[in-house]
């Protein structure tokens, strides 16, 4: 166990995959000079052919990982950025998704397309999306969102042997954020299974990516004031866990959802449907959402940062369910 | 040599009689959804099909049925995809737009247009990555070319040197658009000079030349020289697609002259001319009816697929199937 | 008032809206040849030049029109059906959603993208999305989802008049579909009001889009049963007028939401999200949702028809919450 | 003529200074987000917007400073823009990569690479529909020319005759890639070749040079004789962005040589040789450091947007702001 960063949680998980599998390679613009520190050394370890630099093609690389995919390699794609994504969307949505269902099962597509959430820094809007919902509502993509270093590097390592498309939204948030992960090369956190990160009896918080660590902070502040909040982190969208969800919430009977991505159609609008569809008899309050407004993310840091989640603006919410 | 003949010859008029019970049985409501047929464009799909091994790669489009035939496919499970049968060769996912035959190299016939460039790139990459000697080729129309999944994927052929062969086929056309008012260059093998690959013009109803001239591609191809530009010079006989008559635009003398150059027509009368005795093509021609009208049996006497693989490969872990569709109960929650 | 198909009210829209106003103009892929009806007479009344056949090239003509309308134009696109809005995902993302913010409201973007929903035909996965759900979690989009010819016409008016850019989710199961729309040149649909199709006190069901319909057929045979089923169309997704839907559920105390999207944030899990967040105390029952589940949409008749929302899914949802 | 270059020379310096100034004010954590700089590519920036009349329309891409001052858009509001005030010229929504001036016909500065192109080409045929004479310039780097955007622009232009000037900042590289390892022509202006359109390479360090070639391209498009693409062959002296460190490869005495070519300096002994006191540009010079300080000051002294101001522009209307917020009552529901 050592104590390592989010993006050395990456940088271990996609090295240990590359020496592990020969198949598995990584491509991406400028991979190859480690902007973020996630590929150091990689190039000397792997060599050119495997830690790939791409022109800025973003349909036609993550279209050529998933042809290299359907001939049995496991591409690793960096689309650094999440908004580049949209460049990509129709090799995303029309290839990557569907392939596999279009042709009964005759193509396998084990890739990873790896992206981060740059946000709450001044990116400004086109550059500060947290678009996992857009993909929720597009089968055939399971979809990862590591709120710790530990859970980015199992989760990242599952995703890459994986013989389905993954897609990993990174929360830039998290990235300078340290916690112990086991050395162990086969330290795996399964696809599909939520964590209870805290355990707790009054109020279930869901809280998606960088808003589980605000979650925890809320979470810590209100036991202080007797208040026993269980924090849930679903930590994969597609599939989602929603056994462990609705066993919580019914357990406590309050709720609250807690998604940086803006509040329409998000991962906690669909968790929140999710809870009252299923566990309502259970409910002892509404179910309040804590998400960013929808409005595009401005550049000036005063007015950018409040919009997000915060341990404050869910400290709130906790409190609104507990009055109700 | 000759034995190679009488398989292009084959395959073309496969192409074309299994289209044509396609387009008959479509018009009787007996296959859903459109239909898109080749017909005119059999000697540039059967040309450049035949110039590949079976275990080189493939990727096609909207209009799919020909490619898999040119390929090698079995017939049987093509027809039933069209019928929509679980005996499909998609088990009834794809339909008409999507006849890929994994088996004999294809990867998929996408019908977004467009789309299948890069996936035919990335093929081509993952042989290369594994020290395969395989080629790739991708076919696409002349309207493709202006998608940008074009460009991007020819450059990545391109730079890293890759085997694939880009097979245009301009049949002059998309839906009801003339190529030459929506593509700025006279021939789309001009395109190449953006990507400094070497490009061909090739008569796309002479399916010798196509054989020629993609033959030489693949070898290059093969040979690490990199990827080709081919653009087969053909026309589509039929609608843009089954039942849309309203976009068949007035082409007037146009087809007419077109249709003197049928490929399975020249190719006859040049095999004739070459020695083949007339009677050994209409052997052919009817040992192909027979294989189309078995197909046709096979498809109808197949059944749909069950309501629970509607659920299947969208990963390859079955999906949850929700209870009100009676087929299993959803266990999750 | 004349009885018209919803495709003969697209056409009468667009041709109204090019005949008042110059700088309205169309552009599309075919669209000159009139493959679905919308057109007819189109290229003699207003020339080539506003009814432009386009490349398929639909990152570079949704760009193209937002360049066009940001120098005051106003472009109407035919992006003929929804998946093909993919490969312009990031000219529509980046570009048209948010130019105006980005640019602290220096430009303006009064464009229409039009596309069709085409599903249950057979068209198989890569040709039978509802998208929408997509556009609703990106700001600066406005979204009409027209489910009658007399809203299709008079909302895609409002649209072409409106100095923001819209997207219009025209769905197929309507095509043929007839009701009496007004000859009024100025019979204008509202954008951002929902409308009460049918007035009931028991259950309200919020249905979008083709399912509109369906919920109506649901309403009529649950009236002979007793049970009075409101039906509330929202119209348009951005902006959702949730007063009217919460007005409808505060009075009935149950809601179904109906929406033919994938289940996973879709639309209606917005919809029941808003509604237990904000109408927790009215409900008696759980809010269930009808919509497509989270596969793809395969090509064989007999399994793709039962995917999607019915009459009789909608009964049976409508009798759990009035037995719960 | 002397004036226009005392003007070619001024805005140079303008840009040139107002990123130095940035730079220092980045560094010490004022100027927030990230900052790239265009510094070494001010000739081509300048000649081509000096070859524009006021009216004519620009897009620029995410290296934006140097556009908009270079078409003669106020400093004040550039520079407040970069430290995220209320009276920037985006109202401190857009920030470095955005400095979009739309007075000056700026239609944006827009940071996802390529998806200018588009843009540009349709405000020319916004023109053009409106019977108008504007042209539209677009900046792009070489690593745009890679982007499927830009090919589909080209494309566009080209079909429709459009008053485009396609603006290649050729700098060589892309964040750390070399335009040579990406690109699979010698020469960007060889993609020219895919649309008929015409292509001129120019000396990007030769503001001259930039406005003869920019200047004749605007002149044909005004003239209805369509699309140029111009490649400028130049080089970026700094990192890819501010802080970037790391990705600052080692890039040798390839940098030495082209310091030897700044645009700057270059066009400074060219001028005193044609008889222009250096004692006037130092004028200029010294006058405009005194506009950047002053417009440091005002962007100091501003303040910072309201919260509210977050919610206003999504639409032409306002959007609900939260109540949370505690700015407004979300008075909706
Ligand atoms: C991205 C995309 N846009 C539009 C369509 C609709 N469409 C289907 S086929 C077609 C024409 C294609 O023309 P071409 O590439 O020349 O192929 P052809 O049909 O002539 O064989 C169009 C526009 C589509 N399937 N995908
Ligand atoms: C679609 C997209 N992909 C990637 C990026 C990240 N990115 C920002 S600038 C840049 C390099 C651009 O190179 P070039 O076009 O040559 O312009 P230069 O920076 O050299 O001026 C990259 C890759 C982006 N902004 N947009
Ligand atoms: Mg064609
Ligand atoms: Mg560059």
């Amino acid at each position: 166990m050592a104590n390592v960063s989010f993006l050395e949680a990456i940088r271990q998980a996609q090295f240990e995959e590359l020496s592990r599998d020969e198949n598995v390679f990584l491509m991406g613009e400028d991979v190859r000079c480690n902007v973020f520190g996630t590929t150091t050394g990689f190039v000397e370890a792997f060599g050119k052919a495997r830690v790939r630099d791409t022109p800025i093609s973003e349909a036609g690389f993550v279209g050529a990982a998933a042809g290299a995919s359907m001939v049995g390699m496991r591409p690793i794609v960096d689309l650094t950025i999440a908004t580049f994504a949209y460049p990509a969307m129709d090799q995303i949505c029309s290839i990557v998704a569907k392939s596999r269902y279009l042709y009964g099962g005759q193509a396998r597509l084990p890739l990873v397309l790896r992206m981060c959430m740059f946000y709450g820094n001044s990116n400004a809007a086109q550059h500060s999306d947290r678009p996992y919902p857009m993909f929720m509502g597009m089968p055939g993509l399971k979809i990862i969102v590591p709120s710790n270093p530990a859970d980015m590097k199992g989760l990242l390592k599952s995703a890459i042997r994986d013989d389905n498309p993954v897609m990993s939204f990174e929360d830039g948030t998290l990235w300078s954020s340290k916690s112990t992960v086991p050395d162990d090369d086969d330290f795996l956190v399964p696809i599909g299974v939520a964590d209870v990160k805290r355990e707790g009896t009054d109020v279930s918080v869901i809280a998606v990516g960088g808003s589980v660590q605000y979650a925890l902070a809320a979470a810590e502040t209100l036991a202080g004031e007797g208040v026993s909040v269980e924090v849930v982190d679903p930590r994969t969208l597609v599939p989602l866990d929603t056994k462990t969800i609705l066993n919580s919430v019914r357990k406590t009977g309050r709720a609250i959802t807690v998604d940086p991505a803006h509040q329409s159609c998000s991962a906690a609008s669909e968790i929140s449907a999710t809870i009252v569809e299923r566990a309502f008899s259970h409910l002892k309050a509404p179910v309040l959402r804590v998400t960013t407004p929808d409005t595009h993310l401005p550049f000036s840091p005063p007015i950018e940062k409040p919009l997000y989640p915060s341990p404050e603006r869910i400290i709130a919410a906790v409190r609104k369910v507990m009055d109700s | 040599m000759k034995k190679e003949r009488l398989e292009l010859f084959r395959r073309m008029v496969l192409i074309r009689r299994f289209e044509s019970h396609a387009e008959a049985c479509h018009a009787k409501g007996e296959i859903p959804g459109s239909l898109h047929t080749a017909t005119g464009q059999e000697a540039e799909i059967v040309g450049s099909c035949m110039a590949l091994r079976p275990d080189d790669y493939m990727v096609g489009n909207h209009r799919s049925h020909g490619h898999p035939i040119a390929k090698g496919a079995a017939i049987n499970p093509l027809m039933a995809e069209l019928f929509g049968r679980s005996t499909g060769v998609c088990g009834g996912k794809g339909g008409s737009m999507h006849l890929s035959d994994f088996s004999v190299g294809s990867l998929g016939e996408t019908s977004i247009v467009g789309s299948g460039v890069p996936v035919a790139v990335g093929a081509a990459l993952g042989a290369s990555l594994q020290g395969s000697d395989r080629v790739s080729l991708c076919f696409f129309g002349d309207g493709a070319t202006n998608e940008g999944a074009f460009h991007e994927g020819m450059n990545l052929a391109a730079i890293w040197n890759l085997p694939v062969i880009f097979l245009c086929e301009n049949n002059l056309y998309g839906v009801s658009t003339p190529a030459a008012e929506v593509i700025s260059v006279k021939d789309i093998a001009e395109r190449g000079a953006a990507y400094t690959m070497r490009s061909e013009i090739v008569d796309g109803q002479d399916v010798d030349a196509v054989f020629d001239v993609v033959g030489a591609a693949v070898s290059r191809a093969r040979a690490g020289e990199g990827p080709t530009l081919v653009e087969a010079k053909t026309y589509r006989f039929a609608e843009h697609a089954a039942n849309m008559g309203r976009v068949l635009l007035e082409r007037g003398p146009e087809l007419e002259e077109w249709l003197k150059r049928d490929p399975i027509e020249l190719y006859r009368s040049k095999l004739i001319a070459g020695g083949t005795a007339a009677d050994d093509l209409l052997a052919i021609e009817t040992e192909i009816e027979d294989e189309i009208i078995a197909s046709l049996d096979f498809a109808r006497n197949s059944p749909y697929p069950e309501q629970s693989e509607a659920f299947t490969d969208v990963f390859t872990e079955p999906v949850p199937i929700p209870a009100w569709l009676n087929v299993v109960e959803d266990g999750d929650g």
